[in-house]
Formats: structure tokens, C-alpha cells, sequence
């Protein structure tokens, strides 16, 4: 019990973690990411490199991955989204447009790495850990001590600094945030850019939290990230804290109690937040007529 | 005027959670008939719209369309029965073209009969037909709202701001147009901020303030009545 | 004022003779192609993903909503057709209507996604494909469904009927687009995927024409499943209710040109003749070959292969014989994003 | 209903349209083209033997897994089916006794990816485009399942080299023949005489919901009914789980005597990872495939992760002593070394098992048809004796030669990182087991 509250905790953590860069993307761009879990997957590859490779400690790839991950987001977005507004439907079309991201980045990911499961030692940050009267996997204390500050310093930029005050105006209203001089542009890229460093970021963590990954991981991720954010309200980055911690404390008792059904919670949670409340938790308009 | 309404809302009220957007209005329209809608912004001209022609559920009061009611209907239904809209945005059916715009109210027309003007003739879209409605101008598709609206055959057209960003010359040709549409037994209800084209259009106006009825009568009369200059000068 | 002139009835006559010869024509050539090559788990491949491009090009080409789970309907019908067999031991075709049935009352449960738009519609058929996926898979219910060990329907075994019934499946698909390009119903869906609200002010019953094509789109799905399953015989979950389904069914019909009679079937076609050369032998390079194409059709070329045809129809000063075969196509103007600096110039 | 309305009225036509032209008779005849181009092009350009003057060589079919979740195991039961014909082709070709004559192996092979889906079609293109002689599937029940009814469909025997799932021996079938394991039924049998030896009550059984690892459950589950006892935990999982942390902790709250995780390679790897995470250790682990991939699993989990953990005994860890046909483990590991840079482990093994069964039966075949071919495998059934042991096979394809004892990893951690030994039955021990694991 104490077990399934604490894994539940630490997972909802690590999936707020995931969920936190497509969030902002919703909010910044209206548009979904879907190539946000191979993301994810590309920073999991990065720590199994570094760690197979260069024999360093795997959450190296952290701070390593940073510059990369933001100059590929801010690239993603001038390749893509000024063109992709153009579209009657940007939504959808975003939709298949970050589709076709995903499958490149998933074949690459397969044609460098290969596509077997690719794991490291859960030993790599020492022996279980005794804890609340748990054994604990010393990853969930690493797991801990990247999540929390990774979403502390995600609120800093959001609600602490000039860009993040801008991104929110971009978020309320961008026709109006152009208007009082706030260059949407370049507050959209940098979202964008910001959104790919915290997916790549939490990639060393998803190989140790799932196991091992490899380049059909993405998908599930982005499936799971979206229904982390579906239950915290799209758009609303700090909704998704509440929204992973939510899932993770459900899939945990799932997985102790009901186990054979563990694999559908994110998608039986997903369409019940759509279907009953479907504004999560703050009131947004997403259906049609 | 004939002696039954064609329109007529008794009571229209629409809350926003706890917002009341409309309250309590009131409108008979007949045949022939065309009412001014008139109001400083937000004080629930677009609403009163919305709820006649469906696309908001009124959260009180009742609609009548030629003595049936219809306040709990569908907007198809009521499209269908022949209530028709425009927009103060022109919302055109971008991907089709200009003609399939109005084959699609026209096919769902209870009312239409062969011997009917044809309605991009009639909006002056003819030589367009062909054109996708996206690459049309603002204008444009205004007149395009109007003719999809005209294939409907309704009895009851909403004017939303059409007036907005016209030539003086564009101003004239619509006015006529919707005098002609008068002249044919359609009412009309136009919300508009141009006291020179509603001249030209109006026998009556009904002034909103705060989602409330504070005028109904003559356009000349409003002018001299005391709460609408102060709602007007207040604004 | 002029008068309205035409009568509808030699119009539609007219159109469903230039836009129908696919229906006759692929199915002929299908039947050919047996003759000339035997594998038959190729071709029949090749039939599935025509009628499913067909389906995504209902629901998604006229009506605007993405299936991403539009597998769901697949393995639907195939597990709608497995269950038929083993239970009712009712015989192939049977088994492939049931298919269908089954699929057909799973999309009238989720008819209530269809509220949702864009990108929550997308996801959420997705998350509801999984659930379902999930749920025959369970091994709590292998009992039922057999769950993750897979079915077997040797029982009726019958490669060359089966292959007929889904050659003759991709006839209907094509008739079924076919009626939607000519008909009042399809462009009420037209009308729906440029702008619900106008077109339910245009008398457009959006919640129920939506809920037929979604319904016709999942019949398609099923029915192919049935197909699928009939002639692969032994298959698990994840065989039919996989992602990649979606995926090429998508692809499929996004290549050829969504909203047109012929697109989805020669995109089905050129990719699937790719997907042959390097498909099988490296997933990996077609994938990516995929995903690029999904890049640069949604930024540069929304229309797919089709709207090239109406590109090089407005470029080049137009005859008779250009029109014509762009109308015999049965394509409509492109998607915004590509067509608009070409739809600028004046007709 | 809508049309009637249109026959009122519609709109005055503005494009003007007209009839089919030849340029629209050329874009069909251009479909035509494209759809025999599609099926033409698909045909590899794999020789085809079925030519009239008689056959030259003799083409093997089969599938590997390149990569995925199988590639573990399939890449090495390709190298050892390669090894056994780059052995006999030195030595001549295979003798075929209806032809009299020694034909040349050609290996026909394709990659499925770990995919059954795919392996269906390439299964159906080795029998109907390739019309390969002799047909063998690729490692393992998930990737073999799909080659038993097309086979069957098509009248092609199947030599199945390590699909053992327990239904696919359900009834008579002339079309398949298990060659390199006796079916997963059989194989927990001595596992399970070793628990009730050994009077070990809370047995717990978390297994993956594949035909291969749900035979060897219920076996042994209806087996320890037979002696009276009831699994504390019985649980299926998903074949692709990689993340045993709740589960541990549900079968340790069971305080196991034993625990027998039953999956493929990947699954065996997360499990025993997660129970060192976890710190968790229990008096009896057993799981699959630490003796059929030693190198991997040490490799993965490392060499005290495995220690004390039990298995199956197959090759390498069990030498059969009487071999009359082929190579001896120890010739077999010599001559392999200098010729593969496969690992030496049980699949390359079952590989090369499986050429020699079709070297033999060819041996005794009237001619290569295929009935001719079972034929041949019913003649050396029972006789034959392999370095993988007894060949023997049923009317149904079934495998029973022998059954599989149980090996456990030892001290002293050897040069390799594992010492597996034989501890039951006692016949055939090298070792007497260390239970409970200290």
C-alpha cells in the first residue's frame, strides 16, 4: 500500500515531467507534438550512449542534451509551423504533420540503434534503498531528485521570468499579445525549443522508470503524456503536475491490484476526462457544435 | 402587415454561467417587415442572433417561426423552416466553391420552388461560381452568407453587421438588395452601428443595453429618447 | 431575374458515369493481377489497405476527422469474424458481414468522440482503438477472446472466395466515394469539414451526417478486417490491432489525395509497390521514406497526387482534354495551404 | 430522399462538362500497368527449383528475426542452420535417396523483424513465389505460429525448430515437425517433481500470455495439483512487459517459497534486474532463458544476478553423451567458433539440430516431395540422436524425446560469469542444488 502510494507519486511525477514540454506546446501553439515521446525516446538513447560509450554516469546526458534539444526544437518550429498556420485546420493538420515527425524520428532511432529494447543495469545508482520501511530502487530517488527540480525550474520560467510572462500573454491570446508588442514568433519558437529540452531531459529517466526503451517507446509516451495533460486541462502547465501525479496513483493501484489491466488505464482515463469533463480541470471549449 | 408574426420571441434570456448576456427581449417581426437591431458593443444584439437561430440554446423564453415553435430545435431544423443567418465575420465554406456553397442550404430548403431568383444572381456571385469560396474577398463572402442564406428561401433573414467596411456605392446596392427581399415578404432583423444604412433598410428599431430592451419604436423616435442617447452618449 | 433552369437528375447521371469507372475497373484489375501473381497474402494486403484508405478518406477526406484509431474498426471486424467462427460456425462470408456488424456497433459507441474536435477527436479514437485492443487482448479473457494467443479460423479456410469478397469489398469503397462526390449527402460532409456552424445554419444536420459517415468509414473497416482475417487464417491481437494499420491507411489515402475517388487508390497503390521493394526487407527505410512523405504532403502538398493533376491543370492554359481528365478524376480543388498561391489568379 | 428535391430544383449548371475522352482511356490502361507492375514487382529474385530436368540444389526457406524482440535468439538459430549447410555443402550436398544423388543447400532466407504479421507474408512467399523445397521457421512460438497454418494450407511440411507452444500439437497434422525441443508442456515436468521433492509450498508463477510461456504454466500448474498443491500467485503479464516492480512486490507480499517467472529473454532480463533493484530476493528463482542465452543474460544482469538462479537444462550446460548422427557438443563448438561469429548457445544449437534432422530424413526421403519428406522424418524418428539428444516425434509434430532437467547457476562464478549445473533429476545431476538460495 505504502509501496503503491509511493510508486504511484514518483511515476505521476516523472509522466508531469513528460508531459510538461507538450503542454506548453498546446498552450503556446495549439498544436500536439506528436513527435513529443520519440523525443523523449531521443534523450533515452542519448544516457544509453554516454553510458555504454563514454562510461559516465547516464543522467550526464541531461545537461549534455540541453543546447542540442533546444536548437532542434527552435528548428522544428521554423521548419514547420510557420508554414503549417497556413492551413485551414492547423490543428489537425498539425496532428499529421507531427505524425510524419515522429515516424522520421522512429526510423532513424531503429537504423541507428536498431530496434531491440535497450535497458541499463537498475544497479547503476547503487543497491535498493531502505526507505519509509520500502525497498526502494535507487533509481526513484534519482528519479525524484531530477523530476522535482526539473518542474520547479519549468514554474521559474513560466511565471519567474520576462519570457515567461510573455509566453503566458501568447498563450491567453496571441492576436493580442502581438498587439502590445510581444514578438509571437520568437516566443513560439523559444516554447518550442524549451518544450524539446524537458522532453529530451526526461528521456535517461524513462530508461530506468520503464525499463528499458526503444524506438516504438515514443508513440506509448506521447499517448501517456497527452492523457497526463487531458486530466491536469491542456494548456495549463501546472494542471499537469496535478494531472501525472492523478495518473500515476491510479496506474499504481492498478498494477498492484488489478494487473492484467494496467496497459489500458491511460487510455480508459483519456477518453473518460474527454467524454465526462472534458476541460480537465480548467474550463476550456474543445468540442464541436 | 399581415395580422400573424412571422418571428416572434417572447421572453429571450441567456445566462453565461453567471453572466446574463440576454434578459428578457421580446420581438414580433412580420412579413415584409425588417427591425433594426441597435446597441453599444456587448450589450447582446450577436446573442439575441445566436439564440434565434440556434447556435446558443435560450435559457428562457420562447421562439415562434410562422406560430411554430422552435426554441428547442436544432439550427439545421430551424434552417430547414426557414430561419437564415449572416455573419459579422463571413464564415464561407472555404474548401467549396462558391456554387456548392449554395447548393448546400438549397438542398436542404423546405421551402425553395422553381421560379425562385437564383440566389448567386442575386448577390451578384454569378461569374464567381466556380471559385473556391476561400479565395474570395471579405465582401465577397459577405454577399456569399447572404445567398447561401437566400437558398434557404427563408422567411426570416438575420442581418449580423453587414454593413461594416463597405463603399458608399456597396452600401446602396445592399441596402436595395435587402429591400428587395422585403419587397418579396422576407423579415428581416438587422443589427447594425450605421444609422444612414438602417434609415434606409428599418421601418423600427429594438436598442439593447446590458442584454436588456430599452426602446422599441420609430429610428427617429429612439434618437429623442432619453435612455438610448445616454446609453449612446455614455459609451 | 434569371430563372433556375436545370433539372438535378442528368447531372448526377452524367457524373456518376465519369466519376464510376473505378468502381468497375480496379476490382477487374485486381482479378487480373491473381492470375499474374500468387502470393496471395501480398494482394490481399494490398485490397485491405485500398478499402481502409477508402474509409479514411470518408471520414476524414469529406468530413474532417483524423482516425487515428481507426485500426480499432479493423480488428474489430477480424475478431467480429473470428468470434462468428468459432461460436455461430457460420461460413466466410457470413463471418465477414459479422465482421462488419461488429465494427459498426463499436462505432456507435464511440459516436460520442465525434464531439470532440481536431486534435482531442484524433487522440481519443486512438486512446479508444487501444482500450479495445486491450480488452481482447486481456488474458483475463482469453476464454472469450482467445486474448493474446491469437485465433484460428482454419474452419473455413478459402483463399481464393476470401480474396473475391475483398476484391469485390474495394468496388463498394470506391462506389461509396464515389456516391459521396456526386451527392447531395456528400457535400453536406464538405460542407461540415469547412465550418460545422455554417453548415448547420445551412440546414446540415451536422451530429447525424457526421455519425453515418463515421459509421460507413468503421462498416469499411470491419468488413476489411473480416477479409484480413478470413484469409490469414491464424492471427493475434496485435496483428489487426495494430497502429501501422492506421498508419498506412492514412498514408494511403493522404498520398493520393484525400476528398477525391481515384487519390487513395493510386496512393495505395505507388506506395504499396514501395512498400514491396523496400518495405519488407527494411521497415525501417520505409518508415522513414513514410514519415518524410507525411511531412512534406501535409506542408507542401495537402491535396496529395490528385491536386498535381488540378496544379498542372490551372498552370498550363487550359483545353478541353486537360479539364476533361481532371473532371473524370473526380478531384476537387486542393487543401488550403498549397493550392492558395495558384488559386489567386483570376478564372 | 434528398435527390427528389433536387428534381424540383437546382441551380443553373455554370461549368460545362463532357464525356470520357482518350486521355482518360489512357490513365485506366496506365492503372492496368501499375497494378501487374505492383504484383510483379514483388516477386524477389530467389531462384525458382521447379524446373523439369530435376532439381540441382536443394533450396532452404526461413525467416530470422534481424532485429526486435527475438533477434536475441533468432540471429544465432540462423547461424547454426547456416553452419550445418556450409558443412554438408563441403562435404557434397545433402544425399536425397529417391534422387540418389547429393544436391547443394541454398538458403532462401528473409527478415521478419520480430514481426508475425510480417512473417505471414514471407512465410507465404517462401511456399507460393520461392517454392522452397524444405521449409523452417524462425525461432520461437510467437514467430513460428503464423508458418503452421499457411504450411498446412499449402501441403508444405513445417520443421519447426523451437515453437514448442503447446497448441500447436493439438491434433494430427503431417505438415509439421518439432526438431530441436520436445514441446513446452513437457517441459516444466522435472521442474515440477523437484518443488514437490523438495516439499516447497508457496509457489508463485508470473508468466507472459504467449502460446510458449502459458504451455509450461498450466503445466505446471495442473502438475503441482496433481500433487496437491496450489500456486500462491498465478498471474499472466503481457509478452512485451519490461517492468516487474509492482509485480514483485504483489508476489513477495505472497512470502514465496519459489518463484518461476516464465518469458522470452527480454522479459527473463527485467525481471531478474527488477528484483535486484528492488533489493528482493527470494529462496528460489527460476527462469528460462539464463541457459539458452548465458552470455546475454550475464551480459544484462550480471553474474550476480543470476547466481543461485534456476533453469532449464539444455545445451551447452547439458552434453548428451550418445550422438550417432553429426557433430558432438564439442566438435560442434570447435568447428562453430572458427566458422561463425554467432555465440555458441542453445538456438545456434537448435539451428544446427534442425539441419541434421533434414540432412537424415532427406537421407531416407523417396524423393522431395513433401509427403516423401515426412516420410523420411517418421524413418528416423526414435533413432536419431543428436548432440541436442533423441529425436522423436509424434503424429502430430510434437517433439518428446526428451525431457528438459533442471540447471542452477553455481559457485564459483566461472570465466564466462554464469556456472549452470545440473541438480535434478539426480541422473543426470552434476551438482545438488543450494535450496534456499542464502
Amino acid at each position: 500500500m505504502i509501496y503503491a502510494i509511493i510508486s504511484g507519486l514518483l511515476f505521476g511525477l516523472f509522466f508531469a515531467f513528460v508531459g510538461a514540454g507538450l503542454n506548453l506546446l498546446f498552450g503556446v501553439l495549439k498544436l500536439v507534438n506528436l513527435a513529443h515521446g520519440d523525443l523523449v525516446v531521443v534523450g533515452g538513447y542519448l544516457a544509453y550512449e554516454v553510458s555504454v560509450k563514454l562510461g559516465i554516469n547516464p543522467m550526464l546526458a541531461v545537461p549534455l542534451g540541453v543546447i542540442p534539444a533546444f536548437v532542434l526544437g527552435v528548428g522544428l518550429y521554423y521548419g514547420t509551423v510557420p508554414r503549417l498556420s497556413r492551413a485551414e485546420d492547423t490543428e489537425t493538420t498539425s496532428l499529421v504533420l507531427f505524425f510524419g515527425v515522429s515516424m522520421i524520428i522512429e526510423a532513424l532511432a531503429t537504423i541507428l540503434f536498431g530496434n531491440n529494447l535497450v535497458s541499463l543495469s537498475p544497479l547503476t545508482f547503487g543497491p535498493a534503498v531502505q526507505l519509509f520501511g520500502q525497498s526502494l530502487p535507487s533509481y526513484w530517488l534519482v528519479a525524484g531528485g531530477i523530476t522535482i527540480p526539473a518542474l520547479v525550474i519549468f514554474y521559474l520560467y513560466l511565471y519567474r521570468s520576462q519570457f515567461g510572462t510573455a509566453t503566458r500573454a501568447v498563450m491567453v491570446n496571441s492576436d493580442e499579445a502581438a498587439t502590445s508588442g510581444i514578438n509571437v514568433r520568437r516566443i513560439s519558437a523559444i516554447a518550442f525549443g524549451v518544450g524539446t529540452v524537458f522532453a529530451v531531459a526526461s528521456g535517461p529517466l524513462a530508461l530506468f522508470m520503464l525499463g528499458g526503451i526503444s524506438p516504438g517507446t515514443g508513440i506509448d509516451l506521447t499517448l501517456t503524456a497527452f492523457t497526463v495533460i487531458v486530466i491536469g486541462s491542456l494548456g495549463n502547465p501546472v494542471g499537469t503536475v496535478i494531472g501525472g501525479l492523478l495518473y500515476g496513483l491510479v496506474l499504481s493501484f492498478v498494477q498492484t491490484y488489478l494487473s492484467s489491466w494496467a496497459a489500458a488505464v491511460p487510455y480508459v482515463l483519456m477518453l473518460a476526462v474527454l467524454l465526462i469533463k472534458p476541460s480537465g480541470i480548467l474550463g476550456k471549449r474543445v468540442r464541436n457544435a | 402587415m399581415s395580422d400573424a408574426p412571422l418571428l416572434s420571441a417572447v421572453g429571450l434570456t441567456k445566462n453565461f454561467g453567471g453572466f446574463r448576456a440576454l434578459d428578457d427581449v421580446s420581438l414580433d417581426l412580420y412579413p415584409g417587415e425588417a427591425v433594426g437591431l441597435v446597441g453599444p458593443n456587448g450589450s447582446g444584439k450577436t446573442t439575441f442572433i445566436n439564440v434565434v437561430s440556434g447556435v446558443y440554446t435560450a435559457s428562457a423564453g420562447t421562439i415562434k417561426l410562422r406560430g411554430l415553435p422552435i426554441e428547442g430545435l436544432p439550427p439545421h431544423r430551424r434552417a430547414r423552416l426557414g430561419l437564415g443567418r449572416t455573419f459579422q465575420v463571413p464564415k464561407p465554406l472555404g474548401n467549396l466553391t462558391v456554387l456548392e456553397n449554395v447548393q448546400v442550404a438549397l438542398q436542404h430548403s423546405k421551402s425553395a420552388k422553381s421560379g425562385d431568383a437564383d440566389p448567386l444572381e442575386f448577390a451578384g456571385l454569378a461569374k464567381f461560381a466556380n471559385r473556391r469560396a476561400n479565395s474570395l474577398t471579405t465582401m465577397e463572402q459577405k454577399r456569399l452568407d447572404l445567398a447561401r442564406v437566400l437558398a434557404l428561401s427563408p422567411a426570416v433573414v438575420l442581418v449580423d453587421e453587414f454593413a461594416a467596411g463597405l463603399s458608399p456605392s456597396e452600401l446602396i446596392d445592399i441596402a436595395s438588395l435587402l429591400n428587395e427581399l422585403r419587397g418579396k415578404g422576407m423579415a428581416l432583423v438587422v443589427v447594425e452601428h450605421l444609422l444612414g444604412f438602417l434609415e434606409a433598410v428599418v421601418d423600427r428599431v429594438l436598442v439593447l443595453d446590458a442584454g436588456r430592451e430599452i426602446f422599441s419604436g420609430g429610428l427617429k423616435e429612439a434618437f429623442s429618447d432619453d435612455k438610448v442617447v445616454e446609453v449612446f452618449l455614455g459609451q | 431575374m434569371p430563372k433556375l433552369a436545370f433539372g438535378g437528375s442528368t447531372g448526377q447521371t452524367g457524373k456518376w458515369v465519369k466519376l464510376g469507372w473505378p468502381v468497375i475497373f480496379f476490382p477487374v484489375a485486381l482479378m487480373v493481377a491473381m492470375h499474374v501473381y500468387n502470393n496471395q497474402l501480398l494482394l490481399l494486403d494490398l485490397v485491405v489497405y485500398l478499402i481502409l484508405a477508402q474509409g479514411v478518406n470518408i471520414i476524414y477526406g469529406f468530413t474532417g476527422y483524423l482516425p487515428f484509431g481507426y485500426f480499432g474498426f479493423f480488428g474489430a471486424g477480424a475478431y467480429g469474424a473470428a468470434l462468428a467462427v468459432n461460436y455461430l460456425s457460420v461460413d466466410g462470408i457470413l463471418a465477414v458481414v459479422a465482421g462488419g456488424i461488429l465494427a459498426v456497433v463499436l462505432a456507435v459507441i464511440l459516436i460520442p468522440l465525434l464531439r470532440l474536435s481536431g486534435a482531442y477527436f484524433g487522440l481519443a479514437s486512438l486512446a479508444a482503438a487501444e482500450s479495445v485492443y486491450l480488452v481482447v487482448a486481456n488474458p483475463s479473457l482469453a476464454s472469450i477472446t482467445k486474448g493474446p494467443y491469437g485465433v484460428n479460423l482454419e474452419a473455413i479456410f478459402n483463399p481464393n472466395l476470401a480474396y473475391l469478397v475483398g476484391v469485390i469489398l474495394v468496388g463498394i469503397s470506391i462506389a461509396v466515394v464515389v456516391y459521396l462526390r456526386v451527392s447531395h449527402f456528400g457535400l453536406s460532409l464538405r460542407a461540415i469539414k469547412s465550418d460545422p456552424v455554417t453548415a448547420s445554419l445551412a440546414g446540415v444536420n451536422v451530429p447525424a451526417a457526421r455519425s453515418i459517415a463515421w459509421l460507413l468509414a468503421a462498416a469499411l473497416a470491419g468488413l476489411a478486417g473480416g477479409v484480413f482475417a478470413w484469409i490469414t487464417s491464424v492471427f493475434y491481437p496485435e496483428t489487426v490491432f495494430s497502429i501501422n494499420v492506421s498508419v498506412f491507411a492514412i498514408v494511403f489515402a493522404l498520398f493520393g489525395g484525400v476528398g477525391s475517388v481515384l487519390g487513395p487508390i493510386l496512393g495505395g497503390t505507388a506506395l504499396y509497390i514501395l512498400y514491396e521493394f523496400i518495405g519488407i526487407s527494411s521497415p525501417q527505410y520505409f518508415q522513414l521514406i513514410y514519415g518524410g512523405l507525411i511531412v512534406f504532403l501535409t506542408l507542401f502538398l495537402p491535396g496529395g497526387l490528385a491536386s498535381l493533376v488540378e496544379i498542372f491543370r490551372r498552370r498550363v492554359p487550359r483545353s478541353r482534354a486537360e479539364m476533361d481528365v481532371s473532371q473524370g478524376l473526380g478531384i476537387h480543388a486542393p487543401l488550403a495551404v498549397g493550392g492558395r498561391s495558384a488559386d489567386s489568379s483570376d478564372e | 430522399m434528398e435527390k427528389s428535391k433536387s428534381r424540383r430544383l437546382s441551380l443553373r449548371r455554370y461549368s460545362s462538362t463532357s464525356s470520357a475522352t482518350p486521355a482518360k482511356l489512357l490513365l485506366g490502361l496506365g492503372m492496368l500497368g501499375m497494378v501487374a507492375a505492383a504484383c510483379g514487382s514483388a516477386a524477389p529474385a530467389a531462384s525458382s527449383t521447379s524446373s523439369t530436368s530435376g532439381p540441382t540444389e536443394l533450396t532452404v526457406g526461413t525467416l530470422y528475426a534481424g532485429s526486435g524482440a527475438f533477434a536475441s535468439s533468432s540471429l544465432p538459430q540462423l547461424a547454426g542452420l547456416k553452419f550445418w549447410a556450409s558443412q554438408v555443402n563441403q562435404s557434397g550436398g545433402v544425399f536425397v535417396k529417391g534422387l540418389g544423388k547429393k544436391l547443394k543447400v541454398k538458403l532462401v532466407t528473409y527478415n521478419d523483424q520480430s514481426d508475425p504479421t510480417t512473417a505471414a507474408t514471407l512465410y507465404n512467399q517462401l511456399i507460393t513465389q520461392d517454392h522452397v523445397n524444405v521449409l523452417t521457421a524462425d525461432f520461437g512460438s510467437v514467430l513460428t505460429a503464423p508458418a503452421i497454418t499457411i504450411a498446412q494450407e499449402n501441403h508444405q511440411l513445417l520443421f519447426d525448430e523451437t515453437g514448442t507452444g503447446a497448441s500447436f500439437f493439438q491434433s494430427p497434422n503431417p505438415d509439421l515437425v518439432l526438431t530441436a525441443l520436445p514441446t513446452s508442456a513437457i517441459w516444466p515436468t522435472p521442474l515440477v517433481e523437484f518443488l514437490l521433492a523438495k516439499h516447497i509450498k508457496n509457489i508463485a508463477v508470473v508468466y507472459c500470455a504467449n502460446d510458449f510461456d502459458q504451455s509450461q504454466a498450466n503445466t505446471v500448474q495442473s502438475l503441482l495439483k496433481a500433487g496437491g498443491v496450489t500456486p500462491v500467485y498465478f498471474q499472466a503479464v503481457p509478452t512485451t512487459t519490461t517492468d516487474y516492480a509492482s509485480t514483485i512486490q504483489s508476489i513477495k507480499a505472497t512470502n514465496p517459497g519459489a518463484v518461476l517467472e516464465l518469458g522470452y529473454a527480454n522479459n527473463d532480463i527485467a525481471f531478474l534486474n527488477d528484483l535486484q533493484a528492488a533489493g528482493v530476493k527470494f529462496p528460489m528463482t527460476m527462469t528460462v532463458f539464463p541457459t539458452q542465452l548465458p552470455a546475454l543474460l550475464v551480459k544484462d544482469v550480471g553474474a550476480k544476478g543470476l547466481q543461485y538462479t534456476y533453469s532449464y537444462g539444455v545445451p551447452p550446460i547439458l552434453q548428451r553423451k550418445t550422438v550417432n548422427f553429426g557433430l558432438t557438443f564439442g566438435q560442434f563448438a570447435q568447428a562453430f567458433n572458427g566458422n561463425s561469429t554467432a555465440p555458441i548457445n542453445f538456438p545456434s544449437v537448435a539451428g544446427y539440430t534442425t539441419g541434421l534432422v533434414i540432412q537424415d530424413a532427406l537421407a531416407h526421403a523417396t524423393s522431395l516431395s513433401q509427403s516423401a519428406i515426412r516420410a523420411g522424418v517418421s524413418a528416423i524418428s526414435g533413432s536419431l540422436k543428436t548432440l541436442d539428444g533423441n529425436f522423436q516425434v509424434n503424429s502430430s509434430g510434437a517433439q518428446l524425446g526428451e525431457l528438459l532437467p533442471l540447471a542452477q547457476d553455481l559457485p564459483p562464478i566461472g570465466a564466462s560469469g554464469s556456472n549452470f549445473q545440473i541438480v535434478y533429476p539426480a541422473a543426470q545431476a552434476t551438482a545438488s542444488a543450494v535450496y534456499p538460495a542464502p
